[in-house]
């Protein structure tokens, strides 16, 4: 078991993949290290959100995941 | 085809019968009176080449299905239509339909350009053009942004 | 189907199959990217039995076509479609399609908006309804004819 | 060889008729004579119109009818 990080958009571009499982528990400051300096810089704009199981969180930086939770990066949107 | 009632969203992986689901919508919803309707297609641009929409499963078709709720509700409809396509679309090809029905014009057509609105800069999508010199992302305009804020 | 562009204007003696003529508008007029549609249909209300239009020929369809042209005009648009029903419909059956294809949703959704308040109180059609007591004649409401002030 | 007059909407259910044959030449003043008091008294309406030929007079007073021409009794419309 392990936390999986998923990169949307742009931020899979930047990653040079769409996921990667690391160990878990993973709070923002380790997030901001497993991604790297580039991520995390993208991390640090309010535009970008961070889910954790399928819910956005209101504050990135209280971010907790457990083993077997899915953390997903978020970059601004556009559908339509 | 069998609409769901009230609400029928759906995120398609290909193709979109937009004529069909205009006629199954529009007899599902025979009280309305009313029904007014979006279509947006990859709009064909010398550069592009093709467009890609991503998107992340475990948010955006609960987005989807919220922000047809809130159109319900807000708009007082009958029924709600929303279809987005994920994957590799051609120039032509349908991005999204949008469909509302209502008693009244007015109603029918504000729900339709809300949930265009909402679509467009507030839900769980990424977009990307593929040009000669390879892919590139595409950020929501300032207008889309204005756009969204009206509904505030 | 057929459509003609870029105007595609029809007077219906019976039926409309309006999910065609949205497959058919669109694949007419791929180029655009936005299409928007508004659809009229005979509202259900436990006092009306029925609906009827009357038109005058020498009239009714040349200023339909007048009209349509005049929205493709006013709006840049690429194309667009107005059948209107005649004669006797039930309640639920649809009554007046107007289709609109343009680049950019805002000018398909205004020309869509100007089509129907034009035909609603300023296209040459005559309605009434079918009532327990028998038929009534229907004028425009007040509302119609500031709706029509808009767009002078 | 005569004007045919034709009757539209709740005018058509007032005449009782839904077009009548008159002998030209026919004006103004004529028509109105032709329909009786309860169609003039609507035509005196400026929110009624009147066709000659299939072409709605700006002046519907100049109105001036041949043999073979139709002029259509308009009132105010409703569609869509």
């Amino acid at each position: 078991m392990s936390v999986r990080i998923v990169f949307l958009g742009p931020l899979r571009d930047m990653a040079g993949e769409q996921e990667r499982e690391v160990a878990g528990p993973l709070d923002w400051h380790g997030l901001l290290r497993e991604v790297g300096p580039q991520i995390a810089g993208q991390l640090a704009e309010s535009r970008v959100n961070v889910a954790c199981s399928g819910r956005v969180l209101a504050d990135k930086t209280a971010l907790f995941a457990n083993d077997g939770d899915e953390v997903a990066l978020l970059p601004p949107v556009s559908g339509g | 085809m069998q609409i769901a009632a009230p609400a029928d969203v759906r995120l398609l992986e290909k193709g979109m019968s937009v004529g069909e689901g205009l006629a199954a919508f529009s007899s599902a919803h025979q009280r309305a009176g009313a029904v007014a309707s979006f279509l947006g297609t990859v709009r064909p641009d010398e550069a592009v080449q093709a467009l890609e929409l991503t998107h992340y499963q475990p948010l955006t078709l609960p987005g989807m299905s919220q922000l047809a709720d809130s159109a319900l509700r807000r708009f007082g409809l009958d029924g709600v239509l929303v279809w987005h396509r994920v994957g590799v679309m051609a120039p032509g090809q349908p991005i999204v339909l949008v469909i509302t029905a209502s008693r009244h014009r007015r109603e029918a057509f504000d729900a339709v350009d809300f949930l265009m609105d909402h679509l467009k800069s507030a839900a769980w999508f990424w977009k990307r053009e593929k040009r000669p010199d390879g892919w590139h992302w595409i950020e929501p305009r300032e207008r889309d942004h204005a756009d969204l804020a009206r509904w505030n």
